[in-house]
């Protein structure tokens, strides 16, 4: 897309492409396997029949973070881990999302005090897209975080140029 | 024999076999180095964030080392920071599979320093959490298990009955992971109305759903192909390495906690023969190996319900918490208590100085002393056994670096 | 056999490096100040002997410890001078449980390792040593396995003072 | 017997069209044009037919699993899901094209490519409807089979290319699995050929019209005894060649992360998949015509009655793609339900087992051939 790419001013062309472009990926999001700490038995949960993420095209979790496009950070994040992470992050293919899913990956939740190597939030070290309070949190929860995801993906350009804010 | 220096010089390997003399020649000119590869910290098969460094030789795996600490959440730390009662969400948190028994382990502990007794009905409903988390747990571990060996199906099956699980431990304590359930000197609060019928309809399905299970996984030809005489832990070699629960069971040891330091209402059970405590026999192989282990795992789960099916027969109405002061003091002394979790012993280690904060809290975890066996059953399987061998010993990462 | 039992016959067999024991006892009414001690009775092992205790347990045929369940350390207070060395052990065959402690200063807090005797204790080791800061001597891989390898500081010791950042995460 | 590539340039599809767009074209148009935009125009078809296998196949596979594990799989985009291979397919398109640091550049680009030309190379061979065809190759069960064999080139490639442990291991499985079973699978394929005495696709479809209906497909034991086994033989032998649960050790997830696609990302990525999709249906494809009476089919016959051509031609495509995806239903059935082998037991069944049974069939269906089926009033 590399050419294409935000170059084109904004009109009814445009716009209509960029939703249709924007629609393909929120409707294939895949996020990758990979489970931290409790929050990763409840993603595990959303994979499986009760909640089934795969009904939003988001079900074909990844090994592999070459082919994932979201990462769902769920659980604590420690220092030892922190650099695995970024690392993972930087493997992702843009465009990219991350989720922090619970209190830990959201800013160090119950180990804030007292955890000398959890770090504070996952933030610190990736961007995040969506936060996901609970400890941990549903797996309604998480589909709520998706949904945002989705809401936020949806506003976003692919070939238009970036709306100039005031 | 042949023994070919590898590149990196450090270890000499020695070729099994007589090999023809042309070949012997041929073999010492070969330098082959072997390969080091990484498994995790993310990596579908290490079951969270561990790292395996393998040494490799081919599809033969020569050497492994595994690495911790990726979920280090400083538990002990916390432990000796905090008031007796607020360290009791943190110990949802180790092993967070089998929250209800971690809750359980530490009031036992504190229970003992302080002496209290616990009224009959919080012992039950105690009992019956225990023993259900104790199903989730094991439909957890078979299920990621069928997972590591290929089978994706029934890890979503078993996944099924667990959210029906979920849903009984959400009516009795409002969540669905981390329970904080089970309190120093009895339960949190009773049962709600009707709860305890649902557990039955629950484990009325649950035999029904657990023959599938066997079924569908546990004798399918592939799969006892692939763990059968796959990472044989000898009956010496677990005892040394102080392997605990369904790894050491599967070695054939005859050791339950619930039975021979009877616990709680334990007693009480065994002497009513209410269930039996299934040992690996090397039914399908060599005993000590991946399908015992599994095999002791899967039965205990129909154990498991025997248990509830018992206490849900002798519960009466009765308080379900003893009286305890809002702000614990304990009095000084330290305490050991060892429970059997899903994965092992888990024992903790408690230390008082009668304060209101823990000198000391240690956490036995029975995943951290299982894992460490796989250094020596690793070596000399292949890439696939090495995964499945890695699967067999049910860990919780949360729990081996705590 | 019950925690007498074993005393002594731990001290019948001369078991190495056994200096004595300590068991719970009810507050004296009279002292205001004596809270009591609770909980479980252990018994005291020099920690140069510890090894060797821990073999005589292992391989008496009336006390069978055959299983270490935990090695681990406790440090009772910043003002305190010892650490201990708590280990619990297991006998399947007689189903009964000891508790040893060894004192050790901590101006040297030094050692050997049980590896030898129980292989568990390789990773138990390796955890007490990372987080008190005690050294095992003879331990086969004596690196770091829960904290990182260029982790400061010893994090279970009560002086410890949590670190500011590490590897330009700040930790505030 | 003729040249496969010789007989695509000859008497195939594009010639047909070469021949329509002569009577087309307008005269300002240079000659040399016409040639160009007929192979254009086929290349075009086999895209177009690969990839709506490719998409369906995936469409399939989430359903499929979805409703075996008890859950509906994707239902958000379009009726049941099935806009979900076009938003996956134009997200992938959108990716990010990533090339590791490390990875030996020219080798990673070209090995998708590769991939994906071996499986048109092998979609050539394949008739959509009797008269509906890029070659009619006469020889095109060997097409099929060399063309297909060759992905592992491109797959060893990228595995080597990609510079990655895991990819390396994958890239080493697949070779190793691909040689072990091209070999039974070659074999198997021996007996239904006997039978049919063609190795031409639609002349073995041929073969199995008839007056007995369903009745006369290959596969009946009544036809030949030793084509069950041989069919069984060769759907195991499928299996590992498309690298399918159980036999999915080149990718084993659990094991190798992804395998040999490890470090592929985007579209290039998704051309393996495009690959894995279309041999699956291709073998399942080339199962049908030789055990499952390929064109014939109730559907067939009936359309034979009104003796409109293209009535005939259209039922026959529909009947041997049904087939095909019949056959893709049965592998994703198996591969949601089986456990992984491991690969010295997949080596052990592939040279130890496999094979020998393979020449077995091959004697006693030829045997078969030799002294009974002349006998057979229901064969001739």
């Amino acid at each position: 897309m590399g050419l294409l790419e935000k170059q084109f001013e904004e009109n009814v062309l445009t716009t209509r492409v960029d939703w249709l472009l924007n629609w393909c990926r929120l409707s294939s999001i895949w996020p990758m396997t990979f489970g931290l700490a409790c929050c990763a038995i409840e993603m595990m949960a959303v994979g499986c029949a009760h909640h089934d993420i795969d009904r939003f095209g988001a079900g074909a979790f990844r090994a592999s973070p070459r082919q994932a496009d979201l990462m769902i950070v769920a659980g604590t994040v420690n220092f030892k881990m922190a650099e695995r992470i970024k690392r993972l992050y930087d493997q992702m293919p843009a465009p990219k999302y991350a989720i922090a899913m619970g209190a830990c990956a959201t800013g160090g939740g119950p180990y804030y005090k007292y955890g000398y190597t959890v770090v504070k939030g996952v933030d610190r070290v990736i961007p995040v897209d969506v936060y996901i309070a609970g400890c941990p949190p549903r797996p309604e929860a998480l589909l709520e975080g998706l949904m945002k995801l989705q809401e936020k993906i949806q506003g976003s350009s692919v070939i238009r140029k970036p709306a100039r804010t005031a | 024999m042949t023994s070919t220096e590898t590149q990196a010089g450090s270890i000499t390997r020695t070729e099994g076999g007589v090999l023809p003399t042309g070949e012997r020649e041929f073999m010492l000119d070969v330098k082959t180095s072997d390969l080091e590869i990484n498994m995790g910290p993310q990596h579908p098969a290490t079951h969270g964030v561990m790292r395996i460094l393998c040494r490799a030789d081919g599809e033969l795996c020569t050497g492994a080392q595994p690495h911790l600490g990726y979920l280090h959440r400083c538990a002990e730390k916390i432990g000796e920071s905090v008031e007796w009662l607020q360290y009791l969400p943190y110990t949802d948190r180790y092993d967070y599979l089998a929250a209800m028994n971690n809750n359980l382990g530490y009031s036992m502990a504190v229970e003992k320093l302080m002496g209290i007794e616990i009224p009959r009905r919080a012992l039950m409903i105690r009992t019956i959490c225990a023993e259900l988390n104790r199903i989730g747990s094991h439909l957890i571990a078979f299920g990621t298990y069928g997972l590591d060996i290929g089978a994706f199906t029934p890890f979503l099956y078993m996944f099924r009955e667990r959210e029906w699980m979920m849903a009984l431990f959400e009516k009795i304590c409002g969540a669905r992971l981390t329970y904080s359930y089970i309190r120093i000197g009895g339960v949190f609060n009773d049962a709600p109305p009707g709860w305890l019928s649902e557990v039955e309809r629950f484990c009325d399905t649950f035999d029904v759903k657990w023959q599938e299970y066997v079924d569908l996984l546990m004798v399918n030809h592939i799969f006892v192909k692939r763990t059968a005489n796959v990472g044989v832990i000898p009956k010496d070699m677990a005892i040394d390495f102080g392997l605990t629960g369904p790894m050491l069971r599967g070695s054939g040891v005859d050791w339950d906690l619930r039975r021979d330091e009877p616990y709680e209402l334990y007693d009480e059970i065994c002497r009513e023969g209410v269930f039996e405590i299934p040992l690996g026999s090397g039914e399908r192989g060599t005993l000590g190996d991946c399908w015992d282990r599994v095999y002791v795992r899967v039965m205990e789960m129909r154990e498991a319900i025997k248990i509830v099916r018992w206490c849900l027969d002798n519960i009466e109405p009765g308080p379900v918490i003893a009286d305890i002061p809002k702000t614990l003091k304990i009095p000084p002394g330290e305490a050991y208590v060892g429970i059997e979790n899903p994965r092992g012993e888990l024992g903790h280690y408690v230390v008082s100085d009668g304060g209101k904060v823990a000198t000391r809290v240690r956490v036995r975890a029975p995943s951290f002393v299982n894992l460490a066996v796989l250094e020596a059953i690793m070596p000399g399987t292949l890439l696939a056994d090495a995964i499945a061998i890695i699967g067999s010993t049910d860990i919780v990462v949360g729990e081996t670096d705590r | 056999m019950d925690f007498r039992g074993i005393y002594d016959r731990l001290r019948a067999i001369r078991a190495p490096g056994l200096t004595g024991c300590d068991e719970p006892r009810r507050p004296n009414p009279e002292d205001k100040k004596d809270k009591g001690r609770f909980g479980d009775p252990f018994v005291l092992v020099e920690p140069a002997w510890l090894p060797a205790f821990l073999e005589v347990a292992r391989d008496d045929e009336r006390l069978r410890f055959e299983m270490l369940i935990d090695i681990s350390a406790t440090d009772p207070s910043a003002e305190d001078e010892h650490l201990w060395v708590n280990v619990q052990l297991l006998s399947l065959t007689y189903k009964h449980r000891l508790a040893v402690k060894c004192l050790l200063p901590k101006a040297a807090p030094v050692l050997p390792s049980s590896v030898d005797v129980h292989r568990t204790c390789q990773w138990h080791e390796r955890e007490c040593a990372e987080m008190y800061g005690i050294t095992f001597e003879g331990h086969p891989d004596p690196r770091n396995i829960l904290l990182p390898e260029d982790w400061v500081g010893y994090p279970l010791r009560k002086d410890y003072v949590f670190p500011e950042e590490y590897h330009g995460i700040s930790c505030k | 017997m003729v040249d496969p590539v010789l007989s695509l340039a000859a008497e195939s599809q594009t010639s047909q069209i070469n021949d329509w767009l002569w009577t087309v074209k307008p005269d300002f148009v240079p000659g040399w044009a016409v040639p160009l935009t007929a192979v254009l125009l086929a290349v075009g078809i086999a895209i177009a037919i690969v990839s709506m296998v490719t998409m369906a196949g995936t469409w399939l596979e989430r359903k499929v699993s979805g409703h075996i594990q008890c859950r509906y799989g994707p239902m958000r985009v379009g009726w049941h899901g099935w806009l979900q291979p076009i938003a996956d397919g134009v997200k992938l398109l959108l990716k990010e094209d990533m090339v590791p640091t490390g990875a030996d550049r020219p080798l990673f680009l070209l090995a998708p490519a590769l991939v994906l030309a071996s499986i048109f190379g092998a979609m050539v061979a394949f008739p959509l409807a009797p008269d509906f065809y890029f070659a009619d190759v006469d020889l095109g069960i060997f097409m099929i089979l060399a063309m297909t064999s060759t992905t592992t080139i491109g797959v060893v490639m990228a595995g080597w290319a990609s510079n990655s442990k895991w990819s390396l291991y994958g890239a080493m499985r697949e070779a190793a699995q691909v040689i072990a079973y091209e070999v039974p699978l070659g074999i198997a394929l021996l007996v239904p050929v006997m039978v049919a005495g063609e190795f031409n696709l639609i002349e073995v479809s041929n073969g199995q019209a008839g007056g007995m209906g369903v009745f006369r497909w290959y596969i009946w034991p009544w036809m030949n005894p030793f084509m069950l086994p041989a069919f069984v033989l060769f759907f195991v032998a499928i299996l590992a060649e498309t690298k399918r649960a159980p036999f999915d050790l080149p990718e084993a997830e659990s094991e190798l992360v992804a395998g040999f696609m490890t470090e592929y990302s985007g579209i290039r990525w998704s051309f393996f998949f495009m690959e894995e999709y279309a041999a699956m249906f291709l073998y399942c494809v080339v199962g049908s015509f030789f055990f499952f009476g390929g064109f014939e089919s109730p559907l067939t016959s009936l359309a034979r009655l009104t003796d409109v051509h293209v009535l005939v031609q259209v039922a026959a495509a529909v009947t041997i793609v049904t087939k095909g995806f019949a056959g893709l239903f049965l592998m994703m059935w198996l591969r949601w339900t089986l456990p992984r082998v491991r690969i010295d037991q997949v080596m052990t069944m592939g040279y130890k087992y496999l094979t020998p049974i393979a020449l077995a069939c091959v004697l006693g269906g030829g045997a078969w051939e030799v002294a009974v089926s002349p006998h057979l009033p229901w064969v001739n």
